[in-house]
């Protein structure tokens, strides 16, 4: 291949470690001298547990029938998808009426909706937003893109298959799939979680290593603690 | 115009003349000059307050002390004249010795030119 | 007794017989001289012993054997006695100060010392006008002698200046002495007949002799060549000037104005006034050390010869009061330019070199105190003696400019010592061992003379309280290492607290209990200083002894002592601070400044009674009665920093060290509450130009309350947060009390109460915090509540305490600000009341959210918790304020019923823990009950439901699915009131700041456009001169026709 | 027990019965005025349970973080205040079961104890470290300094009118007619303090302090899983104990439960009708606002009285 220059080559020496998260020495009003390292000083490195169901199956098919009756979206947009969803809101489908909300923190969101095809840089924003709900919580990928990469199956720089990153409770076929078609898959996700099924979270923590190894190996500019709670 | 409106007009004169002098001139010494006409001013006007007309000087050598008191000028202002000549004499012996050593530390004898110390 | 003459004679003799000394013998010369002026001294002393123990009685001393007019003759009275003992004792130290010089320049400059110690001697002694003029000559020629001793070539030019003016004066004075014999035929003082002023020839020849004297005393404007003078001749030489010299010509211009009748008085009051305020505001604009002591002389003889022509008529009260002023002046004069020569560089700041020689700042200090008439010196009783005579004869311009002169003078003082205190010095001290002993034998002699001075006065003799000599003790003790002294301070004021309880009402015994016992408490802290903490335990105890002393007072002599020991004190703590230069600086101005609206009120309200009861207040005239009330209220209001006034609080309060801040703020700021509290009592209602005052007082209350929080919401700085909030407190305390019903002074009680332990806790948490991160900036901290977890709970309780949040004692106060102002007519200031409530939230929440709450910062992560000595204060105060949240009857019950006493009334009901009023209940123990019940059981469910919950650290927040960048942006705390400034903002209008600053640039700018007046010229400062007599002559004539 | 006047145990099971009616009421309320405001809208809404399904999801939830102690205790504080604040006012007048412990206090300890949840929300928020959080209370904080002074005033000037503090003797004094209400024999102070009312009720438009998308719902941005189950219930009970004062003070009380649910309900629908149809004011355009009408209407409460 003589028409290839080396200097072109793709670049695969590692991506340094962010500025500010370098260990760094900071001087203490006394004087003495400590040193930050801001991963293991700024973030909780706990590994994600696997939680057990409630005892009772009684009261684990209750919460699962609560969880799925108060499905609790988060707010986090990506692709052309994230277009379908604002219709769910309106008097045409209103999704409010299956207990389906939208939050604007991950903190109070239970099920994480990703609406179309993810850059690998926007994949990193939403495995933290993943990372960041609480237990138990649900994964819904629209559209082709999610499933096979869709059209973009050749991009140099979105994914192809969602679940190699996240723990997908719910594809919704489609590209676009309509407002209908998402009203039918938080109907199926219903059903899932409230058979119970629906433990992706636990798959998570489980196999976080090999999902971690997934991530990395797209996601060169790993500037976070490797679970991020 | 007797003597004594006489002489002591010409003390005030002198004292006016001699501040104006004083108050005029930059020069140190023409300064301490017209001090000491100032100065004999004063004399001059303590002189003529104690003067009492027809009477003699106070000295008593001449004048039994018996009449004395009716006879002699008042001898209290010729008293006060010679201190105030002998304290005089002091102070302008002691300002040309200020002139002499400003003279010698600062090679000028001008008043307005010792200002360093003000406000 | 030897005879008098022997002081003349011993002078000139050893003159002459130094005259018969070889040149070179130096030494031996200077021993004659000591010599000569210690047996100087000894007679003039052993005089004034004698005639002081009433041993002998007063001679006159008839020269030539005559008698006059025919012969001159010499009087030793007590008076001539002391003032020559003055001279000749400040001769004898400041020949010994000037060894080198006088060794230098050989026996000559020594016989013109011992002439100069002569001649002022006779000038005090001398009866007969010429020789009054003699030597005033002698003394003139001797002056400009010992001039020469200066180094400083500029002496020369200053010498001659004063030359040049002498002579003027001479033939001024000749002239004068010349007619003045010739109207009334004898030279004898005695003789001379008052004379009216007039259009006549004795009355000229009076003016020509009186002002020419006075013009020896350098009266403002006609004094550039003294000032000269002391900017550049030998301290030492400067020492004599000032304090000698000054001393015995002002006795002679005593002398002649009281011959000269009382005619003649208000010229003397009309220069001294015109002098002593003048030279205090020019001395404004000065940085150069001599040359301020220059401007302190003048004004300080100024003063005496105020109080010389308008006491003219007082007797032996005039030599008391003007004998005080003037040998206070000379002792601390000649002290202040004696250590002038210990102080190389002549810049103000470069007196910082004192504090290498700690015992020479304490002579500074007394120096000081001398000078602005604090107690216990003589000057203290004399300025409280010229007031409240002044207020006798309802002379109240005068009172004004002369309290606003002295408080100019007390600025120019403290500001110069607070530079030393401060500042760093450019040259180290010139040690000098006979130097000190010289300064010291003058600080001694200063306390002397206020012990001996004190009981004269007819007051108490404020050097022998025990309070305050407990504070002294610890000059000594202050080689001991700080935790020793702690113990001994604490158990001064616990041993002073349980004796003196005893008949005290229980208002009073609230805050004797907060002053004294709540000091104790606080020193507590105070254990965490290490090593010696020179000079904080004296000005602490002071302070304290000033508290203690006013709560017991009974007379207003006592309480205003008592006021100006509490001030003095704190200022001395204040400054202790690391910045606190200015803030001290403005902090005694404003005290100072209120202590004399309170000195002017107290006068005014004795109406000539030089012992006024307290509780007299209530029988003031009605016509006076509302001036006086305004001008209490003035002092007590500057003292709680009330808005407008309050402009010294901030800094004064932020800038101090972690023990002071409580004290100055959980204290101090008592001090003007309890007067408030005893102003009310006594005076109730008032009314001006048919306003009710204790209306203004409600409305000054509520405006400090609320433009207090909101400025306190806008700080960055958590003392100054927390200094802010002070004055909001205070304000709801004063509003309490003027709204002038049981309730309300109630509120003001429980307020006093309240803002003492939860301010106390609050600066004692916030300066451990400050020990550890070393700023009080609070964008700096956060997130320290793992790290510092008890300073967290204390300040967590004393914000809930604060903003009023059931359960905690704060609550108390609000529900009984709302019965109170149920019983008023009063409803406008209710609204800034209303409006101050929640803002008070803002700064607190700030407060602790912005330190203990958010992102800790990298170089923070790892400080320690606040010392133990620090925290343990603070425990104690959130035990109580739990107890007395729970249990407010166990004080408030007496308070109540005392209160009910003084108005009749009986508004609370305490059936066992409840309070019921006329309008509603309050249910302490109740209120606990629920809250706490609730509070348990809710916990209790989180902790089942959510026992497991992961602990995360810092960057483990949700933000918009990035992470946080750094801590430091990512804690919002900087300008964290943001929107509420955007639309409040404009209540940061630094109105009175402006304002104050306005007058202090006026002042200033005053001064130093004034200043240039004295251009250095001598033949201009002739022609001043003779100008300001000219002016003087018409005015006077101009105001007897 | 002196400190309980006449305490029965017996009063802690009425409390708790009242506890329970209002939470009840409240989770329903809410849940009914978001189905109006979505009919409204044309769509169907929420169904009437749906407060009790996400009260359980949250409370089921399985992993929880905790960013420090005051961030736990939080919640806490926030659900004793409304709690607190409910049993420190009498909610049925003339009903014995239903005075609470009323008796602890009076007026006053009902309006000082609307801060403390505030106050402990706040720290709590603050602990978890979130700058929205900060952000939030500062925004909240700073309108609440304005806002509650129309209240303040209102009340001032409507304890003036009754010469008492008493909650109960103020609903007393409004009982027989309803022209003895405040509202119509004061109704100043009552336009005064429903001001306030509708500037606290955090609904828009003075909802900025937890502006949704900008900075996430505000101080609460960080709580979930049971912290959120406590702070929803203060949600539904708060409310409806803060407009129980109003409806105390202003509308003639509650002698029944019926009275009380129709009164709280029209009361609430107030804020939410405001709400509705008013855009969000940025927080110095809502304190210009109390101060441009609240403060002027509030002043002359307190003088006419």
């Amino acid at each position: 291949m003589k028409d290839v220059d080396d200097k072109f080559r793709k670049n695969t020496d590692p991506v340094p470690m962010r500025e500010e998260l370098k260990p760094r020495s900071v001087t203490t009003p006394d004087g003495q001298t400590i040193e930050i390292e801001p991963l293991r000083d700024y973030f909780c490195d706990a590994r994600p547990k696997v939680h057990p169901k409630a005892y009772s199956k009684i009261v684990e098919d209750f919460y699962n029938w609560a969880r799925s009756n108060s499905l609790w979206i988060l707010g986090f947009g990506t692709g052309c998808g994230a277009i379908e969803m604002r219709p769910l809101m309106t008097p045409r489908f209103d999704a409010y009426r299956y207990g389906i909300q939208w939050r604007p923190t991950p903190r109070q969101a239970s099920l994480l909706v990703i609406s179309g095809y993810l850059s690998v840089k926007t994949l990193k924003r939403a495995i933290r937003a993943y990372e960041q709900m609480p237990q138990p919580k649900y994964v819904m990928g629209l559209g082709s893109c999610t499933i096979n990469g869709g059209m973009y199956w050749d991009s140099y720089n979105t994914i192809k298959q969602l679940d190699d990153y996240l723990p997908v409770d719910m594809y919704v076929a489609g590209c676009m799939p309509r407002p209908e078609a998402l009203l039918h898959g938080f109907m199926e996700l219903k059903k899932r979680i409230r058979s119970g099924k629906a433990e992706g979270a636990n798959d998570y923590a489980e196999n976080f290593d090999r999902y971690k190894a997934n991530q990395k190996a797209v996601i060169k500019d790993w500037d976070m603690p490797d679970y991020n709670w | 115009m007797n003597l004594v409106q006489i002489s002591l007009a010409t003390g005030f004169l002198l004292i006016l003349l001699g501040l104006y002098g004083a108050l005029t001139n930059r020069d140190i010494l023409r300064m301490i000059v017209s001090f000491t006409i100032a100065d004999t001013g004063v004399n001059v006007v303590l002189v003529a307050v104690g003067y009492l007309p027809g009477r003699e000087a106070p000295i008593l050598d001449t004048i039994p002390v018996a009449e004395a008191a009716s006879r002699i000028t008042d001898p209290v202002p010729q008293a006060l004249v010679l201190t105030a000549i002998v304290i005089g004499l002091g102070v302008t012996a002691l300002m040309l010795a200020y002139a002499y050593r400003l003279f010698r530390a600062r090679g000028s004898l001008d008043i307005s030119e010792f200002t360093e110390l003000k406000w | 007794m030897v005879s008098p003459l022997l002081i003349l004679v011993a002078g000139l003799g050893a003159a002459f017989l130094l005259g018969l000394l070889r040149d070179t013998s130096e030494r031996v010369a200077f021993y004659v001289t000591v010599a000569a002026l210690g047996f100087m001294s000894f007679v003039a002393l052993s005089w004034t012993v004698s005639l002081a123990l009433g041993q002998v009685q007063p001679v006159d001393i008839y020269t030539a054997d005559a008698r006059p007019p025919f012969a001159i003759n010499l009087r030793m009275g007590l008076p001539e006695a002391t003032l020559a003992s003055v001279v000749a004792l400040i001769g004898l130290l400041s020949a010994v100060f000037m060894r080198r010089d006088l060794m230098r320049l050989g026996r000559q400059s020594m016989a013109v010392l011992l002439v100069l110690i002569m001649a002022l001697s006779g000038l005090i002694m001398t009866r007969d006008l010429f020789n009054l003029f003699v030597f005033i000559e002698l003394i003139v020629i001797a002056s400009a002698g010992l001039v020469l001793l200066s180094q400083d070539t500029r002496a020369l030019g200053a010498g001659f200046k004063y030359l040049i003016v002498s002579q003027v004066i001479s033939i001024l004075l000749l002239i004068g002495v010349i007619f003045t014999y010739h109207a009334n035929g004898s030279l004898n003082i005695d003789d001379i007949a008052a004379t009216p002023m007039g259009f006549t020839g004795a009355s000229l020849a009076m003016f020509l002799v009186l002002i020419a004297l006075v013009l020896e005393l350098k009266p403002f404007p006609a004094n550039g060549w003294a000032l000269d003078i002391y900017e550049s001749a030998h301290p030492g030489f400067s020492a004599l000037f000032s304090a000698a010299s000054g001393t015995a010509t002002l006795f002679a211009v005593l002398k002649l104005f009281e011959a000269s009748g009382p005619d003649w008085a208000p010229l003397a009051t009309g220069i001294g006034l015109v002098t002593f305020v003048g030279a205090n505001v020019l001395a404004l604009a000065q940085d150069h050390g001599r040359r301020l002591l220059g401007y302190s002389s003048v004004g300080q003889i100024g003063l005496v010869l105020m109080v010389v022509g308008y006491g003219a008529d007082w007797g032996v009260g005039l030599y008391y009061v003007a004998g005080g002023l003037l040998i206070s002046h000379a002792i601390a004069k000649a002290g202040l330019f004696w250590l002038s020569g210990m102080v190389k560089a002549r810049q103000l700041t470069d007196w910082a070199a004192l504090r290498q020689n700690p015992v020479l700042v304490v002579a500074f200090a007394t120096f000081i105190a001398m000078l602005s008439g604090l107690p216990p010196f003589p000057a203290f009783y004399a300025k409280w003696t010229l007031v409240h005579a002044m207020a006798e004869y309802a002379d109240y311009p005068l009172m004004a400019i002369f309290l606003i002169a002295a408080l100019i003078e007390a600025a120019v003082l403290f500001r110069w010592f607070g530079m030393a205190i401060k500042r760093e010095a450019t040259l180290p001290l010139a040690y000098n061992l006979s130097h000190e002993t010289v300064v010291l034998i003058a600080m001694t002699a200063g306390w002397v003379l206020s012990f001996v001075w004190g009981p004269l006065s007819g007051f108490d003799n404020l050097v022998t309280v025990v309070p305050f000599l407990f504070a002294l003790l610890f000059l000594p003790l202050d080689i001991l290492p700080a935790r020793i002294k702690n113990v001994i301070a604490i158990a001064g004021l616990v041993v002073w607290y349980v004796t003196s309880t005893g008949g005290l009402d229980p208002l009073r015994m609230i805050f004797l209990t907060i002053m004294v016992l709540g000091g104790a408490l606080l020193l507590l802290a105070s254990f965490h200083a290490k090593g010696r903490r020179m000079g904080f335990y004296t000005p602490a105890m002071l302070m304290f002894a000033g508290m203690a002393l006013l709560v017991t007072s009974t007379t207003s002599f006592q309480f205003f002592a008592a006021w100006e020991f509490l001030t003095v004190g704190s200022y001395f703590l204040i400054l202790r601070g690391a910045n606190s230069e200015p803030h001290a600086l403005s902090y005694i101005t404003f005290s100072l400044g209120g202590a004399f609206a309170l000195l002017a009120g107290f006068a005014i309200a004795a109406e000539g009674h030089y012992t006024f009861y307290l509780e007299d207040l209530s029988e003031v005239a009605p016509e006076l009665a509302p001036y006086v009330f305004v001008l209490l209220a003035a002092g007590f209001l500057t003292k709680t920093a009330t808005m407008g006034l309050h402009i010294w609080l901030p800094g004064a309060h932020a800038e101090a060290e972690t023990d002071v801040s409580p004290m100055v703020s959980g204290i101090l700021l008592k001090a003007g509450l309890f007067g408030l509290f005893v102003l009310v009592m006594e005076m109730g209602r008032q009314e001006l130009y048919g306003v009710d005052l204790t209306v203004v007082l409600v409305w000054l209350g509520a405006i400090s309350a609320f433009i207090g929080a909101v400025l306190a919401a806008f700080q960055e700085d958590a003392k100054r947060l927390l200094a802010y909030s002070s004055i909001s407190q205070m304000g709801y305390a004063l509003f309490g009390l003027a709204l002038m019903n049981h309730l309300g002074w109630l509120l003001a009680m429980m307020f006093a109460i309240n803002h003492f332990v939860y301010k106390s806790m609050l600066f004692l948490a916030v300066g451990g915090v400050k020990e550890r991160t070393h700023t009080k900036l609070m964008y700096k901290m956060g997130g320290l509540i793992t790290l510092m977890p008890y300073s967290f709970v204390s300040v967590l309780v004393g914000i809930i305490a604060m903003s009023g949040v059931p359960p905690l004692s704060g609550f108390g106060g609000r529900w009984i600000f709302y019965n109170a102002i149920m019983t008023t007519d009063l409803r406008l200031p209710m609204i800034l009341i209303f409006m101050a409530g929640p803002v008070g939230f803002l700064y607190l929440f700030r407060l602790i959210h912005t330190i203990f709450l958010g992102q800790p910062k990298d170089e923070l992560r790892k400080v320690k918790e606040a010392p133990f000595w620090i925290l343990l204060p603070q425990m104690i105060f959130v035990a109580f304020l739990i107890a007395f949240a729970a249990l407010p009857g166990m004080i408030l019950q007496r308070v109540d019923g005392y209160i009910g006493t003084l108005f009749g009334d009986r508004p609370l009901v305490w059936t066992g823990r409840i309070i019921d009023s006329q309008y509603g209940t309050w249910n302490p123990v109740a209120i606990w009950g629920v809250i706490i019940a609730v509070f348990v059981t809710v916990l209790l469910l989180l902790v089942w439901m959510n026992h497991n919950a992961q602990r995360v650290k810092q960057f483990n927040i949700v933000f918009s699915a990035e992470r946080p960048f750094k801590p430091q942006t990512t804690h919002f705390a900087w300008n964290f009131f943001a929107p509420y400034r955007k639309a409040m903002g404009f209540l940061e209008m630094p109105v009175s700041t402006s304002f104050w600053t306005g007058v202090s640039n006026a002042l200033h700018g005053t001064a130093e456009f004034a200043r240039k007046f004295y251009t250095g010229n001598g033949q201009t400062y002739a022609v001043q001169l003779l100008l300001f007599v000219i002016a003087v002559y018409l005015i006077s004539m101009g105001a007897s026709s | 027990m002196t400190d309980f006047p006449n305490f029965q145990w017996a009063q802690v099971g009425y409390a708790l019965l009242t506890l329970f009616i209002v939470i009840n009421y409240g989770m329903v309320m809410t849940a009914v005025v978001r189905k109006i405001g979505a009919r409204v809208g044309g769509r169907y809404g929420i169904p009437v349970w749906q407060n009790y399904v996400d009260l359980l999801k949250n409370i089921a939830l399985r992993s929880k973080i905790s960013h420090g102690v005051m961030y736990y205790l939080g919640p806490v504080f926030r659900l004793t205040g409304g709690v607190g604040l409910l049993m420190f006012v009498p909610t049925i007048y003339g009903s014995e079961w239903h005075q609470n412990f009323s008796y602890a206090g009076d007026l006053i300890l009902a309006l000082y104890f609307v801060f403390f949840g505030t106050l402990g929300m706040a720290l709590g928020a603050g602990e978890s470290g979130h700058p929205h959080s900060a952000i939030g209370v500062s925004r909240g904080l700073a309108q609440v300094t304005m806002a509650e002074l129309p209240l303040a005033l209102g009340v001032y000037a409507l304890s003036l009118q009754y010469g008492t503090l008493d909650i109960t003797k103020i609903v007393a004094a409004q009982q027989g007619s309803i022209f003895n209400w405040t509202l119509f024999t004061n109704p100043i102070a009552t336009v005064a303090a429903m001001i306030a009312f509708v500037g606290t009720m955090m609904r828009s438009p003075f909802d900025v302090a937890m502006a949704p998308q900008e900075i996430p719902i505000g101080p609460p941005t960080e709580y979930h899983s049971s912290y959120l189950a406590l702070m929803q219930t203060n949600r539904a009970l708060f409310p409806v104990a803060k407009v129980v004062i109003y409806m105390n003070l202003f509308f003639g009380g509650a002698t029944s439960w019926a009275e009380f649910a129709i009164k709280v309900f029209c009361l609430y629908m107030v804020s939410v009708v405001i709400g509705v149809v008013h855009p969000r004011f940025r927080v110095e355009q809502s304190i210009r606002f109390f101060l441009k009408w609240g403060l002027p209407i509030g002043v002359l409460a307190i003088l006419v009285v």
